[in-house]
C-alpha cells in the first residue's frame, strides 16, 4: 500500500502527440479530427473531471450514477453497466464516447466502434491514474491548459496535506464501507481510501486485504482503531456516526470512547476526480482536528 | 349369507352423481348398506365404481347424499369419519422408506386421542400385522415390498383402524390365494361378530359371490341392478353386462379343479 | 382388539420409552454444546479455549479475571456468542422447516426456496425496509411482520394456484409452481431495487442481513419463536408421517387434510419468514439437511424433526466458523460454505449408505 | 394344451440368482419356455416371480444366464430383444397425459427403422386397441383412465409391439371377466398360430390351470416344482406351499355357479 | 398383423401429412418472423416501421435510401438486429432443451437451472476467463468449449451420482441431486471470484455474458449448432416419449435407454453450454416454455420440441424488447422480465386451460 507515496509527488507523465492523435488509457489509439461537440461520458468520476475543466458544454449525456455536479443530472441519462443502452448512445449521435474500461464489456464497445463513434477508455486504480485521467480528457475535450492546471493544483494540495501532516503511521484507522448489521465491509489495499490514509500518515488496519472485503466484526474490536470512517447512507433513523457509537461491544474501540467517528462522503472517497482533494483535506481536518 | 333386512343402515347413498370434465361418470346411483351387509359391486371395467368408492372418502366433488347413520358425511369431523368409514384404494404409491410397521401405526391416527394404553395400541398393530401376515416384515421398508405385500400392508392398516365399515377397492389384487381366502374370511368373522359392514368392489365373480351378501352390478356408470345373490349374480344379468356367457366360462376356469376334491 | 388393562406394564413402559428418550436427548444436547463451545474458541482472533472457558464463566458469575486482556471480553460475549447462538438457531429453524415441508408435500425436492417461502418473505422484507426506509418509524419488528406475513401469503397462494391448475394436488405441481412463484418474487424484489432510488436501492441491497451482528435481542425472539414453532410442528409429527405416504392415505385415516396443512404451512412460513428477516436467505440447509438426517432416522417425522433440527443447528454453526475463520480476516458468505460443504458431505453420506446397503 | 416337448426352446433361463442387501431374493431358478407353451408360474406373495420378470427384461442385476434361442439377452441389442421379448409389468405410472393411442404405438419402436407403411403401422395399432377394447378411448389421457383401462393400454402396447415371446405379470390385475377371457383367447390364438410362447405370473389358479401348459411353481425364491398341470397345479404340491387347502377353496368358490350352468 | 401393401394409400397418406405440416411450418414462421419485427421495430430509440424495413432491406441490396438519418443504419443493424435474432435463438435452445429434459426424467421440474448443467456451464465460463484473463490468448472459443465441457460433465456427474445413490434412479432422485450439484457449482464459482484478485473478478463479472452486445459471429455459431442439435433431438422425439412414459417402459419397446440418454444429455449440454457461455444464465424460459406449450400440444415430443422452440423463441425476442422499452433509456435485466411475464403467463394459462376442462 505504501508504494502508492511516490506515485503522488511523481512526474506528470509528458505525452507528447500529434495535434489529433490520442492515446487512452486501455492503449489504444483514438483518432480525433476535430475537438468534439458532443460527448457521452458514463463514469461519474471522468463526469467530474469534464465539468471541473470547463468542458461541460459538449456533454449530451451521461451515465446512470452520474450525480455531481447536480446540473449533470439534466443532461440526458443513459442506462449503463451490463444493460448498456448501446440504440440509445447511437441515437445521440456522440463524436465521442467516453467509457470506463471495467464498467462495459468489450462486446457493447465493440458495437460502439462499429457503429463509427470513437470510444476513450479510462481506467484509474490510483490517484497517479487520475492525473492519466485528466491529461486524456483535457486532450480529447481541448483543454489541456485547464487540466493541467488542476493536475498541478491536486498536486499541491495533495503535498501540502501530506506535508502537514505529523503523524507517523502509529495511529490507526478503520474504513466501514456497509454497516454492522448487514454484515461488514471494509476498504483494502489498492483503493483510494488507502491512499488517503497514506497521506496522511495514518495506518489503515485493513491495509492487509485485497480491495473491498467483508471482515469479521471481531477484527475491528483486536485491532483497535483511533479513527472511523463510515461512508454508508444515512440509515432509518438514526446517522451512522450516531448508530457507530452506539454499538454494543465497541465501547472500548480507541476511536468510540474518544468519539473520533467520521461521516465522508462516499462519491468523494472512491471517485477518481477533482474531488479526492476535498476527501483529503476532509479527513485532514477529521483526523488532525484543524 | 342371510342379510337380515331390519339390521339398521350404515351407509346410505343417494342419487349420487359425479361428473367430470363433462362426462357422466356415475349417475344417481342410489343404495344403502346395512349391519352385518358384505356390500358386493361388480362390473366392468370403467363402469365407475372406483368413482363411487373416491365420493364416499370425500376426494372428488359429488352430487346426491353419502349418509352415514344418518349423518352427512361430507359434514362429519374428519376423525369421526376415519373411525367409521375405512377405505383401502386401488392404487399405493409411497415415496419415503417407511417401515411397514409405520404405515400400519398410521391406522391408529383417528384415535389417538383416546390415550389408549401404550401396550393395547402395541397389541391392536401385532395383531393387524398377524392377520395379514405381515408380522415378519414389520421392520422392512416398504419400498422393497412386492406388489403382495404392499397391498397387505395397506390391509393391516386399515384393520388397525377399525372402522364400522370397511370401503374396499379390489382388496385382492396381487394378492396370493392364501391371502385372498384369510382375507375374506378375517373381514367375515369381524363383521358378523360386531355388527359392521363392508363393500367391496371385486372383479372375481365367483369370489363376489362367495363372499356377497347383497350385489350392485353396475355398467357405464348406471346401476343396472341391486339385490341379493340370487337375484344379480345370475347369468341372465351378468350376461349383458359383459357381453359373454360368464357361467360357462367360470365352469370351464373350474373343471380341473373337480378331479382332486 | 379387545379391550385390556395393563396399568403396571404401561407405567413400566412409559418408563423405559422416557429413559431412551432422555439419554438421547442429553447426547445431542452435549453434542451441540460441544460444536457450540468449539464454535465460540475459533474465531479470527486467538483468543484460547481457557480464556473463552473463563470470560463466559464469568459472565456468569459477574466478575471477569484480571488476567485477561479487557478487549476479549466483548468479542467472546457480544460478537461471538450471540453470532454462534444465531446460526445454531437459524440453522435449526431451516432443518425443521424443510423436513416438514418435505414430509408435507410428498416431496424430496421441498424446502423454502423450492416452494417460494423464502422468495416471498424476501420480497415482505425488501418493501419493508423500502417504504420504511425515510419515514422515522423504522422497527425491525416492521420487517419481521411483513417477512411472516409475505411468507405465510406466499404459501397460500402457491397452494391455491396448485389446487386451481391440477386438482389431484400432485406433488410435482405444487414444486413447480413454488420454483415459478420463487422467480416471479425474486423478479419483484429485483424491480424495486432497480427501480428505486438510490439511497433505498443501497439500504435495501445492504439489508438482505447476514448472520454477523446478531444480537442478544434477536436471539432472545428467534429462540422464543423456535421454540413454540417447533413444539407444535413436533406434535404434528404422525399427521407429517400420514402427508408424507401419501394425502389420500391421511385422509383415510382421519386426518384433517386441509387443516393440518394450514397449519404446518402456517409454523413453517413463521420460521422462515423470521430466518430470512434476520439472516437473509441461506439455500440449501433446509434441503439438504433433513435428507442427510433421515439417513440415520428414516423418515418417520416423530425422530427425523428433532434431529434434524439438531444436525442442521450444529452445521449451520460449524460452517459459519469456517466462514469467520478460514480466510481470516476476510469472511466468506455463509452460502457458499453451506453448499459448499453440504453438498459434498451429502453425497458422501448417500454413497457410503448405498454401499452398506448393497453388501448387506 | 397339449405342450410338444420336441419344439425348439425360445427362452432358457439357467441358474438364475438375484440378490439383494443381502437377501437371495431368486435362487437358482432354471427353466425352459418353447415354442407354443403357456409357461405360468404361480406362488405365493414375495416368492419371487416379479424379480425373475424383472431380470428377464435387464431391469436388475443378476447372476445366471437368461438365453432367448440360445443367445445371451443382456448381449443382445436392445431393439431385437424387443421385438422378440415383450413385458408386461406389475405397476404403471404415467407422469404427463399422454393419450392410450401414443402410448401403443410406442410398442412400434423397435421397429421403426423397418419403414413399414403408415397405413400398415396404423392397422396394427388399430388391431390392437380393437384386442383390448380401447379403440374408443384411444384420444383419452391415460391420465383419466380407470385401473383396468390402464392395463388394457400397456397390454395394447404389447400386442402392438408384436414380440416373440410375452412376459405377463399379473396381466389380469384390475380387468373385468370379459376382458381377463378375450386376453387369454387372444394370446392363445397368437401363440398357436405363429410359434410363439407366453410367460405370466397369475395368481387365480384356476385361470392358471385353465389356460397354462407348464408351470413353475415357486415359493420364498425356490422353485418347488415345475412341469405340466398334472404334475404341478396338484393339492398336494400347492397346500403346502399356500397352507391351504387348495382344492375345496376353489370348490367353494365355484359351487354358487353349478346351478346356473 | 398381416403384411399386406397400400403404396398408393401410403403415398396418398404421407403427402396429406406432408401438407398438414408445411402449412403448419408455414404459419409458424410467419408468426416468428412478425415478431422479428416488432422487436427490430420497436427499441429505446424510435425508428418507424418503413425505415426500419428499408434499412434491412438496403442490407440486403447494399444501398442504403439516403433519407434515413445515417446514425439510425448502425442501431438497426449493429446494434438490435443481431440482438433480436440472438435472443430468439437463446430462447429457442433454452425451450428445446428444457422440454427434452423434461421428457428424459420423467419430470416436469427439470430445465437446465434445476438439473444443475446451467451452473456447471457458468463454472466452466469462469474458469475459462479467469484462468485465461491474464494471458494474451483469450479467444471467445476457449470460453465456448468450457462451457459445453463443463455442461456435459455436470449432467454425468449428476446422473452417475443419481444412480449410485438410488439404484432406482427415481425421477426425483435426479432432479435433488441436480440442484444440490447446481450449489455446489455456484459456490465453487462465488469462491473463486471472492478469492481471485480484483482485476480477475472485475473480467470475470464482465464476462459472463448478456444478449445485449451479440455480434453477428456469435449468431452464426449459435444459429449452426441450434440447428444440428435441435434437428437430432427431434429425430429422438419418438425415444423421448418413451422415456417420459417411464424409463422402463422405454426398455421394454426396445429404447437404448443408455445409449439414448447419453446422447439427448450431450445435445442439451451443448445448447445450454453455448447459450450461457453467449449470454449468461437466463432462467424461467427452459421451465415454464415446455409447460406452456405443453398445454397446446400435449406431452408428445415430436409435436412438443419443435413448437416449444419456437414459442420460446418467440417469448424471449419479446421479453428482450420489453426489457429494452418499458423503462427507457433505463434497460431492465432480462431475467426480471422472463421471470414476471413468463410466471403470470403461465398461471393464467393453466387457469384458462382448466376451467375449460371443468366446464366440458
Ligand atoms: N376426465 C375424464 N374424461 C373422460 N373420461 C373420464 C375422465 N375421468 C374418468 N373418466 C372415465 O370414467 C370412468 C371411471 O372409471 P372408474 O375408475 O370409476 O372405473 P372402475 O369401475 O373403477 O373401473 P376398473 O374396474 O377398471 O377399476 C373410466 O371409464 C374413465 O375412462
Ligand atoms: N432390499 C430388500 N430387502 C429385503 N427384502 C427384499 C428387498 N427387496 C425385495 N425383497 C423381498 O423380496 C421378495 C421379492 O418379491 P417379488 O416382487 O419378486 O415377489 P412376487 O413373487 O412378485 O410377489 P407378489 O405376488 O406379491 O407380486 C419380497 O418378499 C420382498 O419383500
Ligand atoms: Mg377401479
Ligand atoms: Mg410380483
Amino acid at each position: 500500500g505504501c508504494s502508492n507515496k511516490e506515485n503522488v509527488s511523481d512526474n506528470i507523465q509528458t505525452q507528447e502527440q500529434e495535434s489529433n492523435k490520442i492515446t487512452d488509457m486501455a492503449g489504444n489509439e483514438i483518432n480525433l479530427k476535430k475537438t468534439p461537440e458532443k460527448m457521452v461520458v458514463l463514469l461519474p468520476s471522468d463526469v467530474e473531471i469534464l465539468y471541473e475543466l470547463g468542458a461541460d458544454k459538449s456533454i449530451i449525456g451521461v451515465g446512470e450514477y452520474c450525480n455531481y455536479p447536480k446540473e449533470a443530472l439534466n443532461k440526458k441519462i443513459i442506462a449503463t453497466g451490463d444493460d448498456l443502452n448501446v440504440e440509445q448512445i447511437i441515437s445521440l449521435n456522440p463524436d465521442v464516447v467516453v467509457i470506463g474500461e471495467m464498467a462495459q464489456s468489450t462486446d457493447q464497445m465493440k458495437q460502439l466502434k462499429d457503429a463509427g463513434i470513437l470510444v476513450a477508455v479510462t481506467n484509474s486504480q490510483n490517484i497517479a491514474d487520475t492525473y492519466k485521467a485528466i491529461k486524456l480528457l483535457g486532450q480529447i475535450s481541448g483543454k489541456e491548459k485547464e487540466a493541467d492546471d488542476l493536475i498541478a493544483n491536486m498536486k499541491d494540495s495533495f503535498q501540502e496535506l501530506e506535508k502537514k501532516s505529523k503523524g507517523n503511521f502509529e495511529k490507526t484507522i478503520y474504513f466501514e464501507v456497509s454497516p454492522l448489521e448487514f454484515g461488514l465491509w471494509t476498504a483494502g489495499k489498492d483503493t483510494f481510501m488507502q491512499e488517503l490514509a497514506d497521506m496522511l500518515k495514518v495506518k489503515n488496519i485493513f491495509e492487509d486485504l485485497p480491495g473491498w472485503a467483508e471482515i469479521s466484526e471481531e477484527q475491528v474490536l483486536e485491532r483497535n482503531p483511533d479513527f472511523i470512517v463510515t461512508t454508508t447512507m444515512s440509515n432509518k433513523d438514526s446517522s451512522p456516526v450516531d448508530e457507530i457509537l452506539a454499538r454494543n461491544n465497541w465501547e472500548n474501540i480507541e476511536a468510540i470512547s474518544k468519539k473520533q467517528v467520521f461521516k465522508g462522503d462516499s462519491d468523494m472517497m472512491t471517485r477518481p476526480g477533482p474531488r479526492l482533494v476535498d476527501a483529503a483535506k476532509e479527513l485532514y481536518k477529521f483526523i488532525y482536528g484543524e | 349369507m342371510n342379510s337380515n333386512k331390519k339390521s339398521p343402515s350404515i351407509l346410505e347413498i343417494n342419487g349420487l352423481t359425479v361428473k367430470m370434465a363433462g362426462f357422466t361418470l356415475v349417475d344417481q346411483v342410489t343404495f344403502n348398506i346395512r349391519e352385518r351387509e358384505k356390500f358386493i359391486i361388480v362390473g366392468p371395467n370403467g363402469a365407475g365404481k372406483s368413482t363411487i368408492i373416491k365420493a364416499i372418502s370425500q376426494s372428488i366433488p359429488y352430487s346426491g347424499e353419502i349418509l352415514y347413520k344418518g349423518e352427512d358425511v361430507a359434514k362429519m369431523q374428519k376423525n369421526q369419519i376415519a373411525r367409521n368409514i375405512g377405505v383401502l384404494a386401488q392404487h399405493h404409491s409411497v415415496n419415503y422408506s417407511f417401515t411397514v410397521e409405520e404405515i400400519v401405526e398410521l391406522g391408529r391416527f383417528s384415535y389417538r386421542k383416546d390415550k389408549l394404553m401404550i401396550k393395547e395400541e402395541k397389541e391392536i398393530i401385532q395383531e393387524a400385522l398377524e392377520m395379514t401376515g405381515m408380522i415378519e416384515k414389520r421392520k422392512q421398508s416398504v419400498l422393497t415390498l412386492s406388489g403382495g405385500e404392499i397391498q397387505r400392508t395397506f390391509l393391516a392398516q386399515l384393520f388397525a383402524q377399525n372402522p364400522n365399515i370397511l370401503i374396499l377397492d379390489e382388496p385382492t389384487n396381487y394378492l396370493d390365494i392364501q391371502y385372498q381366502e384369510q382375507m375374506f374370511r378375517v373381514i367375515e368373522e369381524w363383521i358378523t361378530s360386531k355388527n359392521k359392514a363392508v363393500l367391496a368392489v371385486v372383479h372375481d365373480l365367483s369370489l363376489a359371490s362367495y363372499f356377497g351378501s347383497e350385489f350392485l352390478l353396475m355398467n357405464q356408470g348406471k346401476a343396472v341392478s341391486r339385490g341379493r345373490k340370487e337375484e344379480v349374480m345370475i347369468p341372465e344379468q351378468l350376461n349383458l353386462v359383459y357381453e359373454m356367457n360368464v357361467g360357462s366360462w367360470l365352469h370351464y376356469l373350474y373343471k380341473h379343479w373337480e378331479k382332486y376334491l | 382388539m379387545q379391550q385390556k388393562n395393563y396399568i403396571s406394564s404401561f407405567t413400566e413402559n412409559k418408563m423405559k420409552i422416557k429413559a431412551v428418550f432422555l439419554t438421547r436427548f442429553f447426547f445431542i444436547s452435549m453434542c451441540l454444546i460441544l460444536i457450540m463451545n468449539i464454535c465460540v474458541v475459533y474465531g479470527s482472533v486467538d483468543i484460547n479455549l481457557w480464556d473463552t472457558g473463563r470470560i463466559v464463566f464469568g459472565a456468569i458469575t459477574g466478575k471477569f479475571p484480571s488476567d485477561i486482556p479487557e478487549r476479549f471480553i466483548p468479542i467472546v460475549l457480544g460478537v461471538r456468542l450471540p453470532r454462534v447462538l444465531m446460526s445454531g438457531l437459524v440453522g435449526a429453524s431451516l432443518s425443521i422447516s424443510g423436513a416438514a415441508m418435505q414430509g408435507l408435500l410428498k416431496n424430496p425436492l421441498a424446502d423454502g426456496t423450492t416452494i417460494g417461502v423464502s422468495s416471498g418473505a424476501s420480497l415482505g422484507a425488501v418493501i419493508a425496509i423500502a417504504f420504511s426506509a425515510k419515514s422515522t418509524l423504522v422497527s425491525g419488528l416492521g420487517t419481521f411482520l411483513m417477512s411472516i406475513l409475505f411468507s405465510f401469503a406466499s404459501i397460500c397462494l402457491i397452494l391455491f394456484l396448485a389446487k386451481i391448475i391440477d386438482f389431484t394436488l400432485s406433488t410435482n405441481t405444487v414444486i413447480l409452481i413454488g420454483v415459478i412463484y420463487s422467480m416471479f418474487a425474486s423478479s419483484i424484489t429485483s424491480l424495486i431495487t432497480t427501480l428505486a432510488d438510490k439511497e433505498i436501492k443501497n439500504i435495501v441491497f445492504w439489508s438482505m442481513g447476514s448472520i454477523a451482528g446478531s444480537t442478544y435481542e434477536e436471539v432472545v425472539l428467534m429462540t422464543v419463536i423456535l421454540i413454540i414453532c417447533s413444539f407444535v410442528l413436533m406434535r404434528n409429527g404422525v399427521e407429517l408421517n400420514a402427508f408424507a405416504i401419501g394425502e389420500e392415505n391421511a385422509m383415510h385415516v382421519g386426518v384433517d387434510v386441509r387443516r393440518v396443512k394450514l397449519r404446518i404451512m402456517a409454523l413453517v412460513s413463521i420460521l422462515i419468514g423470521v430466518s430470512v428477516s434476520i439472516s437473509g436467505t441461506i439455500g440449501f440447509v433446509g434441503l439438504v439437511i433433513p435428507h442427510i438426517t433421515r439417513i440415520f432416522t428414516g423418515p418417520n417425522h416423530k425422530k427425523l424433526l428433532p434431529i434434524s433440527m439438531a444436525i442442521g443447528a450444529g452445521f449451520l454453526m460449524l460452517a459459519d466458523m469456517f466462514c469467520r475463520t478460514m480466510f481470516s480476516p476476510i469472511e466468506l458468505p455463509i452460502g457458499i460454505i453451506t453448499s459448499f460443504i453440504g453438498s459434498i458431505l451429502f453425497v458422501f453420506i448417500m454413497i457410503r449408505k448405498n454401499s452398506n446397503k448393497f453388501r448387506g
